[in-house]
């Protein structure tokens, strides 16, 4: 697996004419099994971003190379996980997570089985034949997940999977992506506004500046794992992190 | 002229029709059953009879349409959908309904009455007498003056429009001036009226169609349910004394219901030609607005005295009508005797006071077909029957004057009759 | 305690059905002229006598399924024009445009207006029929099914694109199923105006069965009890189809209101 | 280049009337039968000279503008009772449930069925017309109330509560605002029912007046060129109100969909 | 101003017939100018104590009593600010704030220019003919509290009101609150999920266990304002209150 952004930008176009520069020239290399943090202020396009990456939408310049090979729509290997989950509420949690093998046509007990395997890796065994709306929006992003995953894809591409959490389930479910990554080694693209969250999780934090988004700082963040929240360089990564963020909102 | 009294009427020969019309004719749509005339049983020795279909048109509106687009063979109407028919070339007349055979059989139907209820007649007794004197001297204008009658209910019913048929337009009243002179004007319950009528009652009966009062009646007790012609009576000696006789005033609006159909023509003469009729027998309906093309409100004047306030109801059928005087929406009414018998049957209280007009009607058929009257009509069914492709004729509706003599007609001459959708 | 809420709320229920009877049967002695007000006895030896000949016309139960099946027909033709072209409208601006105009002013047109017309392009018998009933039905399922295909949630279709679903998966496996509730509606919605364009219908000539024309016939001939008998048929008729569309619906869409 | 992409957008809105009028034309002179298919230059005839009187029942302006009176009656009569109905309905559980049968029962009877109950009841006249208008109206206004009032968020309500609104300020200040879109919405769909009812409503004894008399007077004489001009002219104002009905949404409810 | 809240406690009794017990036994005396967070696990009955006091929802036992009068329906004392914000989204920025006034039936120019004074407090002075969908969710929370303060209560009671915010809006937010605070002295009942959010704003916080809720324990906050998140004191409190939690949701 080898990801490639080089010098990517993005500009809307609306209606009334005015245009919106929304990325500027990012470029980044993203090494096989990594865990990335995009940090950045609301609006600076870090969901533009990931959906550039996914191929669900065209860069004005620059480009993202998968496998030394240009994306342009979807791809495989690059599998997004939305902010909303977008589960399909007519469908049950297997159902969920098969739909990506089903259009591949893959063979139903094949895909039930793989189905299965992820949907206990991700530890809603118990909720296989659950419809979305019976479940906790834990449970969801954890389904949500389990689809992308069951695609096995080399690359998950998360925008703010854990925005509309509480603060409790929200520690859980990071130690649950944690896990999730060290068994499956993919490499992670995470979308975050918490700091904490991404001092938590990350081997590198992106940190964008506000609109237009360009790369302000990349931080790596070699805390050993479980990282431990109350430790003091944990808190000194944080204080600096947050100056960073106060800056880049000021740009 | 004859002035049949109560005693006078009853004692008329109720049957001078042909004897067939004693036995039963059963055309019931919910078993197709018919029952085998005399003649019927002369005719076809093999047992089984020859088809027509019959198709309910549910007005005659649709009829010309049909005819021009082959979904029908023919059609049995009022006038001047008659007429229609030839001026716009899309189907020949073959038969006039007073023609229909046995010959004379049919002369002076009965089609159009003026029915009144029970409680206006005896409430107001004076007043129903001089609206059956204007109705007697109107019916007697529009005979004696067609053309000018033609212009007035052309104007009434369509205006200056010309009418557009397929490919042909014609002018309405070129169309009345042919249709008036086919419908006999007049009110006087002749004695063959009073048959037809008796024959329609009869009909009625063994088609189903009434099934209460009227049915169980004795021919007398019949007589007395359905007409009540003692108004008329004094109206015609007044209208031939030369003076009519102020009634009293009618305080609440009195409504009449009438059709939009040429064969109600004398209102229509006696509300747009009312100067003439005041003028010269000082009765007459004047419009309370004198430019409206179709008054709705008139008033009745007697010897220049407003005698009453009458609103004009119309309707496309008789049948509404009669709901509508059972509910007490309307008091007097224009319409065919069918419905009122049947209304009469069903316990409406109401009576038909005189005719309006007589015959009126006509079976037309595809300009393409063979036939040119009566005779080579039935020809024609026969032949067709035989290739297996029954004519389809068209009527007005169930019980209509124009399907139960369409109905008799073919019996009579041996026809099985199937309804058709 | 749950069974008497429940004996509680069906008494509600009938109390105003039972106030309308009642008072019916006693305006009705009062007035005493049945075709004002026939006595509830008058229409009830009409419904209960479901099967016997009514003015030559065959009975009530005979009749209302002859209406029902034209009002399936005309239904069933309306869906399968109605919803392809509601799918293709609500998925492409362009296919919506052209088709706008012309529907939002065949729309207020009521089918009964349409009757001549009917009677020329599809001749007598079921096909005029049809079309007639599938005019009163097309609109609603038209309209609600582009509604729900607009209401497809982008996010939907993008998870499926990202996924790898091809144009065809998406319409089939995330369109439809997505936007099946709101069609369901616009079926239920239709199902009701094509019952009630059952009486515009059978005003067709030629036309001598259905509840429909029974109650213009009987109309014509002053029988209001079977009128009203043949009313409470429609009505009960399409309160059976209602319920049977909200029980579906309320089985296999409950997803829709508890996703929100 | 917004200019030349509206012209673009009108472009494909009118191509497909212009298609239908054309072919229209061209099957008329094909067939050349105008029981068929009238000539476009016939039915314009008709059209063009909207103040010349059509079969002695005046011209097609004045018969509009009746029909218009008539409709706008009843929909103002159905608008009265369902909105205080459907607010009440939708406040209150125990209300609904005492309505609920009876309106269940009744909403499937066409409105062409009441024609001879409402002639004994209201008799002859623009009562009986209002009646049979607003019955079509009512149902939709009725049952869009109900689904506004109960669409009002509870939180709105004691958001208010909480602020010291009475239940009549929560009634006028909360209820009605906040489910004033579906209600405009039950309005709408009303008042296009309420105007395809007035071929029914007209087709009562002692019309002579109305596009829709007009309608079934011309097919009573076969004149299908004034049936068809009826209908052109039917479609036409049935758009121009549901056009006023979107804009006065667009502008002033606006919020309901911007608030998602 | 006298806040007490005498062992309130309320059940719920589902359709089904089960019950559950949301709130159990809470006491509580609350000063008056007092900023007190309610912290707890999700569902242990936050948001019920809080309707209980704003006289929405009677409690099964136990009373609220203010001034010394005991509270059952609307009090004009207590006003909620609910977590969704429920603005009227048909009322403008001004007829917003306005609602409460009106219902009381105060004159338009004096409503108006009270209705001035909060928008200008709470810093919203451009947008007064805005809409709330034109508004960013920060902004819209403004409103809120504008709305509520313009009656004048003596205490704010707010459910979760920075929820649904991002991290830099929801700092923001919290340092403008405290100013609100400061400037207009009301008594504040504040519930919350986030520690850190509790830990800057409170004078105490109550930690709920989880259902039913009961009182585990009151944490008094003596740090000086303005708090600095970075503090070694902060941070120990932290830690001390993330543990308390961790054990409010096993119990
Ligand atoms: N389809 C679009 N058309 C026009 N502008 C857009 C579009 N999508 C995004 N933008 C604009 O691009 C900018 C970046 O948007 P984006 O959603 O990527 O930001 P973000 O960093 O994800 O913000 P947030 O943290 O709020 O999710 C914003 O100003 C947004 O308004
Ligand atoms: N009206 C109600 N009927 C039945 N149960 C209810 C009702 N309101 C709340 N509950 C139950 O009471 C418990 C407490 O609910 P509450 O909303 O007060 O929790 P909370 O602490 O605010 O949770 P959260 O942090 O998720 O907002 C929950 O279990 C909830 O299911
Ligand atoms: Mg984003
Ligand atoms: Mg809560």
């Amino acid at each position: 697996m080898n990801l490639l952004i080089e010098k990517l930008s993005r500009r809307f176009e609306s209606e009334g004419g005015e245009a919106v520069n929304a990325l500027c020239e990012i470029s980044l290399e993203v090494m096989e099994g990594e865990f990335i943090c995009i940090l950045g202020p609301s609006g600076c396009g870090k969901t533009t971003l990931l959906r550039i990456i996914a191929g669900l939408e065209e860069p004005t310049q620059g480009r993202v190379k998968m496998n030394n090979e240009e994306v342009h729509g979807p791809n495989e290997n690059l599998v997004m996980i939305f902010q909303d989950y977008s589960l399909f509420p007519w469908r049950n949690v297997t159902d969920n997570v098969e739909f990506g093998l089903e259009v591949r046509n893959i063979p139903p007990e094949k895909r039930r089985a793989k189905a299965d395997e992820y949907i206990e890796l991700v530890g809603l065994s118990s909720f296989r034949t659950n419809f979305p709306h019976e479940l906790s929006g834990g449970m969801r992003q954890r389904v949500a997940v389990a689809r992308a995953l069951a695609v096995e894809p080399a690359v998950l591409l998360m925008d703010e999977p854990f925005g509309a959490l509480d603060a409790q389930t929200r520690n859980l479910l990071q130690t649950e992506i944690l896990e999730i990554w060290n068994k499956t080694k993919k490499t992670i693209l995470f979308v975050t506004h918490s700091v904490d969250e991404a001092l938590f999780l990350a081997d590198r934090i992106i940190v964008l500046t506000a609109r237009p988004g360009r790369i302000r700082e990349i931080i790596s963040v070699d805390l050993p794992r479980p990282r431990e929240r109350t430790e003091p360089t944990f808190g000194a990564l944080r204080k600096y992190v947050l100056s960073l963020i106060d800056q880049a909102k000021k740009d | 002229t004859q002035q049949p009294s109560g005693a006078a009427t009853s004692s008329v020969p109720t049957k001078t029709a042909t004897p067939e019309l004693n036995v039963p004719v059963t055309v019931t749509a919910a078993n197709n059953n018919t029952t085998a005339l005399q003649a019927t049983q002369a005719m076809t020795a093999s047992g089984s009879k020859p088809t027509v279909n019959i198709l309910l048109s549910k007005g005659v509106g649709p009829m010309p349409m049909l005819l021009a687009d082959g979904q029908i063979d023919g059609y049995i109407a009022w006038q001047p959908f008659v007429e229609v028919a030839k001026l716009a070339n899309i189907g020949k007349v073959i038969v006039y309904s007073g023609d229909l055979p046995p010959a004379g059989s049919w002369k002076n139907h009965p089609c159009d009455v003026i029915s009144a209820t029970d409680d206006i007649i005896s409430s107001n007794p004076d007043f129903v007498t001089a609206m059956d004197a204007l109705f007697i001297v109107s019916d007697d204008y529009v005979s004696n003056n067609t053309n000018e009658s033609a212009a007035i209910a052309a104007d009434w019913l369509v205006g200056k429009m010309n009418f557009t048929y397929g490919k042909t337009q014609v002018a309405p009243i070129d169309v009345l001036k042919e249709s008036l002179p086919t419908i006999r004007f007049s009110s006087d319950p002749s004695p063959d009226w009073m048959n037809g009528s008796r024959k329609f009652i009869e009909t009625e009966a063994e088609l189903g169609y009434i099934g209460g009062a009227v049915k169980n009646a004795s021919p007398e007790e019949r007589d007395a349910m359905i007409f009540n012609f003692k108004p008329y009576e004094s109206a015609k000696a007044m209208v031939e004394k030369g003076y009519i006789t102020t009634p009293n005033k009618v305080e609440k609006q009195v409504s009449l219901g009438y059709l939009m159909s040429d064969h109600d023509t004398p209102l229509f003469v006696a509300i747009k030609n009312w100067q003439y009729f005041n003028d010269k027998y000082h009765i007459a309906l004047k419009p309370v607005d004198p430019t409206a093309s179709r008054p709705d409100v008139v008033e009745l004047i007697v010897n220049g005295d407003n005698i009453a306030n009458i609103r004009l109801i119309s309707a496309d059928a008789g049948p509404q009508l009669m709901t509508l005087a059972a509910q007490n929406g309307i008091q007097m009414a224009y319409a065919g005797i069918p419905p009122v018998i049947s209304a009469i049957d069903k316990g409406t209280k109401i009576k038909v006071i005189q005719p309006v007009q007589n015959e009126g009607s006509g079976i037309v058929a595809s300009a393409s077909s063979p036939a040119n009257d009566w005779k080579s009509f039935i020809d024609w069914a026969k032949q067709r029957s035989d290739e297996g492709k029954p004519l389809i004729i068209a009527t007005p509706g169930k019980g209509s004057i124009q399907d139960v003599m369409l109905r008799i007609f073919l019996e009579e001459n041996g026809f099985d009759l199937k309804e058709v959708s | 305690m749950g069974k008497s809420i429940c004996c509680k709320k069906t008494l509600i229920r009938i109390i105003l059905p039972l106030i309308i009877i009642i008072t019916w049967e006693a305006l009705a002695y009062l007035i005493n002229n049945e075709f004002i007000l026939p006595k509830i006895e008058s229409i009830l030896l009409v419904l209960l006598t479901p099967t016997a000949d009514i003015l030559g016309s065959g009975g009530l139960i005979g009749n209302a399924a002859i209406s029902i099946t034209r009002v399936l027909i005309g239904f069933l033709v309306a869906a399968l024009v109605a919803i392809p072209l509601g799918i293709m409208m609500g998925r492409r601006e362009t296919v919506h445009d052209f088709f706008d105009v012309t529907i939002q002013l065949i729309r207020p047109v009521p089918p009964l207006a349409w009757v001549p017309l009917s009677l020329a392009w599809f001749k007598i018998g079921i096909t005029s029929m049809a079309f007639l009933i599938a005019l009163g039905a097309f609109f609603p399922i038209l309209l609600n099914t582009m509604d729900g295909v607009k209401g497809v949630k982008r996010t939907w279709i993008e998870a499926a694109t990202n996924l790898g679903a091809s144009e065809w998966h998406i319409l089939k496996k995330v369109v439809l199923p997505g936007s099946a509730p709101t069609m369901w509606t616009g079926l239920r919605v239709g199902f009701g105006i094509a019952w009630m364009c059952v009486v515009a219908a059978e005003m067709l000539p030629g036309t001598n069965s259905g509840l429909g024309y029974l109650i213009m016939y009987a109309y014509n001939w002053g029988q209001v009890q079977v009128i009203i008998a043949g009313m409470v048929i429609i009505g009960l008729i399409g309160l059976i189809f209602d319920t049977f569309f909200k029980e579906v619906e309320r089985r296999k869409f409950s997803w829709r209101e508890l996703d929100r």
